[in-house]
């Protein structure tokens, strides 16, 4: 008996919202149309993402909403535990009863959702998990999945692809030997393989120590810095976490090790690291900078929107990629007109959103899965405390500072 | 073969050195069949240490235990306790989170390998014996006196054929005392041999067949109590202590 | 009173068996998650009722998750199979370290424990891909009953009984007398014949099985593992946290505690999105200072007093 | 005939098989060994404090690590705020996490001080989850990193680089180490602290006051502690959860040296520190460091009960 006045509602609220639709399309008005997402909101990432989702809502609905009706993202924290991540999903489907799943951060936890997303089968939009091993095989099949972060691979492919063009345009720079510096768990190894695979293939020499990140309780750097040293590549990079950023650098100035390009590649940077002076010159790896909003429109307008609302600066760029998925979906759902999720789906694919990120984001398939979103990350340097975009070309508001200074002349 | 059947433990030159210091030095007794013998000597003669050491608490350093016509120096506490060598505290050492039965049941399931009805009609037969009441009391709600009947109880649970006793008399008043003599003359009775470690004089000379005297870790001297009683050297031990 | 007691349980457990006719996907989950981790509390409160402290749930947790999901990998077996196989290396693997450190008691062998659950993750961090995934770990092509809640919580509430048998079963058989002896006064215990050295052995290899055997069922939900997540020092100090609030050295303590510590984590984390952990523990210490006996010392003074 | 009876002492074999591991390292990689003994004198100086809280109060106080956290935060907060050099920052620390754990002892400490050892170890699991909720809600979880030109000195000798600010560990832990040990042995709180220490009930009926010695003990191990986080802070990023990993390491070099075996903790950290040290400075195996680590932790603690039963 429950169950059918349940559907009863159900019916007449579609009913009610379809007239609503039909009657009034603006502003956003009638039953909300859900999204789930899931975060760790603990972290300084997920927080950030949750509130740039919550900044596109707020825009979407004063534009008039989804199909006319409030959209309402429901967020979930999966305290970076994988089985607190699948609960989230269960609990969104079931209790908020979302239309589609957004959200994501780390791969480990990610793993643990696969079941239960697989078991929904709604429309998926992640931003996170990038290790291609565990997440995107098992996803191949899937056509309701979309992943929107560069894959582990795609990321050092991109690399290449920048770093090649640098070198065109200034012959300076050399790019033969490489030392990675890669922190001891999934994060730094994958990543680290990813390069031990891709570089031989263009001919470069690599090698390699891992450190255990100072977030793990380590911050002990000098003995991979060393042996990057007698190494005497033309680029180091190290693959580890903002907490690693300033000590590192204290490290190799302690131990005197200036390479001619020196690179991080962490997934955010600590807030003060422009400020000091070993910063300057220092490359990087990143989906986003705050300088995008010099040549990009959709970049200035969330630089502002964000910080407007939030009285803080979007500090890693899962904030601008929380924001994206927000509008991806809400996007192809007025795009289609309707619920319907194999149209859905659909327009997914045919994604052309000018994303805060700097590029237009496309659907484009990866190596195994159908629907990845963007497939580069970009490469940036920090001048004068400020993270400089050097490539993609299209999107450059500096050019590169080469070689690496020395430390004593900064 | 007579004298040995008549002798159901006996130490062959027992040492034992804790970190350097010696606490017994080639210390041979015989515990007769049936017998109550006592063991006295001032503090730290090495009492204690001698029924830690034939109870398997300690391996010797040197030296070797036989009990049965068998060398058990090797044996570890809990086989001992199973083949018949069973023990009180000097400072009673109740099992707090169990009753009054369950604690003398332990003996009964683990050195006789009972199950847990039959381990508790012994315990209750055994408590009986020993005049204890209230069996499911907590053991914090114990007097000083039941608590040491208890840990006779649970000794006399695992069937023992040795029971060695460690200053059972210490804490309890003297018309209890009285009555635990009568128990421990009970369980003689029931032709298990006994090994008291005493203060008390008045308790050794009443109960014991025939005395040890250890002083700093070596026999003194060896006989009935009115004999050794009036060893000068015995006097001289004890005295020395107390000047 | 008997009969009492026994229609209570049997009420009790058809409420519990029945609980996936009645109650939503969330909750359920919810529900099993808690399971899981109560199984963890009550094993790790049995090890301590023989007096020996562990910090090596993760370990334990960790290993049966890994020999299950390898031996799925390698042989695509039934997955229950597999269950039982990471239980049973778990047993194993804890046998041998038994032999080796029982010897040792207080912090001493906790934290021995505690560098066994680390010296498995470096391990099998650092094995080869193919084996052990190295650090991304392995991702199953299906999760156990493809993900049915109800199937799944069955299987959890299955493991749940086996610990609450067990753990009934130390409490009242003659395991009781003999781990109580040993907690209580290990001299006496010897004398009593009671040989603590295997006690102790036996004892740390059921828990460490039990242990294994939720690590396995875990990753056989989530259909995978990695060793970060599965060997995390939060399985090991979570259970901890739900039996000493509940009340140690009993099964109903650690029951009580899970679910009130797993409850409390959901309910906060809906009330209070940022920073509920703070409440998490605030809870955990406004416990220890006014029922330092656990939520069961409260009730047993209670129905003492009546 | 001296030297040889000296050799057979456990202690002297240590420190020549150390004197002869050190000559060994210095000769081939003299950077290994530098490297090492500061970090591990950051092992024993943060390693110290906890000791003696659990060597004399009793408890494990697994906050132990997060109160370094909030030194640090200290040393941040007042280095942006009065621009001055955070090395300063240590004297209101000192005092600052003195008064902090007079308040923490009154708090929470006190109450449990009869309790169950489980219990005291539940409550300082649950404060620190308290002290790192408090810290992520305050300043999120990015870590902050501290920019202070001179902590990159370094020296060259030779074909030799090494760092020489880590040398203030080499100093802290020295430092710490004489006046933990001054304080136990010369003054009147600090012998009555050692008799406390080994026996609380006993030190009661010579007439000391347990309660106020626990409370000295804790509130100068939480001041020492807050003080480090302060040094910790000149090299390392802060972050909410810095200080969890350091709890563990230090509880590990507690139980290795054995409880109230405050001269066996630098040892210890000695021998994990530059064996870590050695392990990452050999190409492809510093992945293998934690268990080097963790196996020397069960090695020595395995080896000392098997000593001390032979005995």
């Amino acid at each position: 008996m429950m169950k059918k006045g349940i559907i009863l509602a159900c019916i007449f609220m579609f009913l009610g919202a379809g007239i609503a639709l039909a009657a009034a399309p603006k502003p956003a008005s009638g039953d909300p149309i859900k999204f789930g997402a899931v975060l760790p909101l603990a972290d300084i990432t997920g927080k950030q993402a949750s509130r740039a989702m919550q900044l596109a809502v707020k825009e979407i609905n004063a534009a008039g909403g989804v199909l006319g009706r409030p959209l309402v993202v429901v967020i979930a924290d999966d305290e970076m535990k994988g089985e607190k991540g699948a609960a989230a999903i269960d609990k969104l489907a079931t209790v908020d009863n979302v239309y589609a799943f957004i959200g994501g951060m780390s791969s480990g936890v990610h793993m643990a959702q696969l079941p239960v997303l697989k078991k929904y089968a709604k429309p998926t939009v992640w931003i996170g998990a990038a290790a291609s091993s565990v997440i995107e095989a098992p996803m191949a099949e899937q056509a309701w999945y979309f992943h929107l972060h560069p894959w582990d691979y795609q990321q050092v492919g991109g690399y290449i692809t920048g770093f090649k063009e640098l070198a065109a345009k200034n012959p300076l720079i050399k790019l033969q030997k490489w030392f990675i510096g890669y922190e001891e768990g999934a994060f730094g190894t994958t990543g680290y393989k990813g390069f031990q695979t891709l570089w031989p293939q263009q001919g470069w020499e690599v090698s390699g120590a891992s450190f255990k990140s100072a977030l793990m309780g380590g911050g002990e750097y000098r003995a991979a810095l060393r042996q990057a040293k007698d190494y005497k590549p033309d680029a180091y990079l190290w693959l580890g976490y903002d907490a690693d950023a300033l000590p590192m650098l204290e490290q190799a100035k302690e131990i005197g090790f200036a390479p001619p390009m020196l690179i991080g590649a962490p997934p955010g940077w600590p807030a003060d690291f422009g400020k000091s002076p070993l910063a300057e010159g220092v490359s990087l790896f990143g989906m986003w900078a705050p300088s995008l909003k010099e040549v990009s429109k959709v970049s200035k307008h969330f630089w502002d929107a964000y910080n407007k609302e939030f009285n803080e600066a979007p500090a890693t760029y899962f904030a601008p990629l929380g924001y994206t998925n927000v509008y991806v979906v809400a996007n192809a759902i007025n795009k289609v007109g309707s619920l319907d999720q194999d149209k859905v789906i659909a327009a997914l694919k045919d994604t052309k959103y000018d994303s805060p990120v700097g590029e237009t984001l496309t659907i484009t398939a990866s190596r195994a899965l159908k629907n990845q979103g963007f497939t580069k990350q970009k490469i940036l340097q920090w001048k004068k405390g400020v993270q400089q975009v050097l490539w993609p070309l299209d999107f450059k508001t500096a050019e590169p500072a080469y070689p690496f200074p020395a430390w004593d002349k900064r | 073969m007579d004298m040995q059947d008549n002798v159901i433990l006996k130490t062959e030159k027992l040492s034992r050195h804790f970190w350097g210091l010696v606490a017994l030095t080639q210390v041979d007794i015989e515990l007769k069949r049936g017998e109550i013998l006592g063991i006295i000597g001032p503090n730290g003669a090495g009492k204690t240490t001698l029924i830690n050491v034939l109870t398997g608490l300690f391996p010797p350093t040197e030296g070797r235990i036989i009990y049965e016509g068998k060398d058990i120096s090797a044996l570890p506490a809990h086989i001992r306790s199973r083949i018949g060598i069973a023990r009180t505290f000097q400072i009673s050492r109740p099992l707090v989170d169990l009753t009054l039965l369950e604690n003398v049941m332990t003996g009964a399931l683990f050195a006789r390998g009972l199950t847990c009805p039959q381990a508790i009609k012994k315990a209750s037969d055994v408590c009986g014996f020993m005049g204890l009441q209230d069996l499911d009391k907590p053991v914090s709600k114990l007097t000083a006196l039941e608590i040491k009947k208890m840990e006779v109880a649970r000794a006399l649970s695992t069937d023992p054929k040795i029971l060695m006793l460690d200053e059972l008399m210490a804490g309890i008043s003297s018309d209890e005392a009285d009555e635990m003599m009568d128990l421990i003359n009970k369980i003689r009775g029931q032709g298990i041999s006994i090994c008291v470690i005493e203060h008390v004089m008045r308790v050794i000379a009443a109960l014991t067949d025939r005395v040890i005297v250890l002083d700093w870790g070596r026999t003194l001297a060896e006989g009935p109590y009115a004999e050794v009683s009036h060893n000068p050297m015995v006097i001289k031990a004890y005295l020395g202590e107390d000047a | 009173m008997k009969i009492w007691k026994a229609f209570v349980i049997a009420a009790l457990f058809l409420a519990a068996a029945s609980l996936p006719f009645y109650t939503g996907t969330y909750l359920l989950h919810t529900i099993y998650i808690i399971m899981m981790y109560m199984s963890l509390a009550i094993s790790w409160d049995m090890l301590l009722r023989a007096g020996q402290l562990s910090f090596g749930i993760a370990g334990l947790f960790g290993i049966g998750g890994y020999a299950a999901t390898m031996l799925q990998v390698f042989t695509n077996i039934n997955p229950l199979i597999c269950i039982l196989f990471g239980a049973i290396m778990a047993g194993l693997i804890s046998l041998l370290i038994g032999l080796a450190t029982l010897r040792l008691r207080g912090i001493y062998f906790a934290i021995i424990t505690l560098a066994m659950a680390e010296i498995f993750r470096v391990i099998i961090r650092n094995l080869p891909d193919t084996w052990t995934g190295g650090a991304m770990g392995i991702v199953l092509n299906n999760a156990i009953f493809n993900g049915d809640v109800k199937q799944t919580y069955w299987l959890v509430f299955g493991i749940l009984l086996i610990t609450i048998v067990l753990s009934e079963v130390f409490n009242k058989s003659r395991i009781h007398f003999a781990i109580t002896s040993i907690r209580n006064d290990e001299i006496v215990a010897m004398s009593s014949g009671i040989d603590i050295f295997k006690w102790l052995v036996v004892i740390f290899v059921i828990t460490s099985t039990l242990q294994g055997l939720v690590g396995a069922a875990y990753t056989e939900i989530y259909g995978s593992v990695n060793p970060d997540a599965n060997f995390s020092v939060h399985y090991s100090l979570l259970p901890l946290a739900m039996a000493l609030l509940g009340g140690i050295r009993s099964t109903w303590g650690p029951v009580i505690g899970a679910i009130v510590l797993g409850l409390a984590g959901e309910y906060l984390k809906l009330l209070m999105p940022y920073g509920y952990l703070i409440i998490y523990g605030l809870i955990i210490i406004l416990v220890i200072l006014f029922l330092p006996d656990g939520i069961m010392g409260l009730i047993k003074k209670l129905t003492q007093k009546k | 005939m001296q030297i040889v009876s000296k050799l057979r002492e456990r202690r002297y074999q240590a420190i020549l098989g150390a004197i002869i591991m050190a000559v060994i390292i210095l000769a081939v990689k003299p950077e290994v060994l530098l490297e090492g003994i500061q970090r591990s004198s950051l092992y024993a100086v943060i390693a110290l404090p906890m000791a003696l809280i659990l060597g004399i109060v009793g408890i494990i106080n697994l906050a132990h690590g997060d109160f370094m956290m909030l030194g640090s935060y200290m040393a941040y907060w007042f280095a942006v705020k009065s621009g001055l050099d955070p090395l300063l920052a240590m004297i209101p620390a000192m005092l600052a996490f003195f008064l902090i754990g007079i308040l923490t002892f009154y708090a929470l400490i006190k109450p449990v001080l009869g309790s169950q050892e489980l219990n005291q170890l539940l409550l300082t699991f649950g404060l620190g989850l308290v002290l790192e909720e408090a810290a992520n809600l305050s300043f999120t979880s990015a870590p902050l990193k501290l920019s202070v030109p001179y902590v990159s000195a370094s020296l060259t000798i030779g074909d030799l680089t090494f760092g020489t600010f880590e040398f203030v560990y080499v100093l802290a832990a020295m430092l710490v180490f004489y006046i933990i040990s001054l304080f136990l042995k010369k003054t009147r709180i600090g012998r009555a602290a050692r008799a406390v220490g080994q026996n609380p009930k006993g030190a009661k009926l010579v007439g000391i006051d347990v309660n106020k010695t626990y409370l000295i003990i804790f509130s100068l191990s939480i001041a020492i502690i807050g003080t480090i986080g302060v040094l910790f802070a000149m090299r390392h990023s802060v972050f909410p959860v810095m200080g969890a990993p350091y709890t563990m390491k230090s509880f590990c070099l507690i139980a290795m040296a054995g409880i109230g075996n405050i001269t066996g903790i630098l040892w210890y950290s000695a021998l994990l520190g530059v064996s870590e040290s050695i392990i990452t400075a050999i190409p492809g195996a510093a992945g293998w460091a934690d268990l080097v680590f963790f196996a020397l932790i069960v090695g020595a603690i395995l080896i000392r009960s098997y000593q001390q039963r032979v005995k």
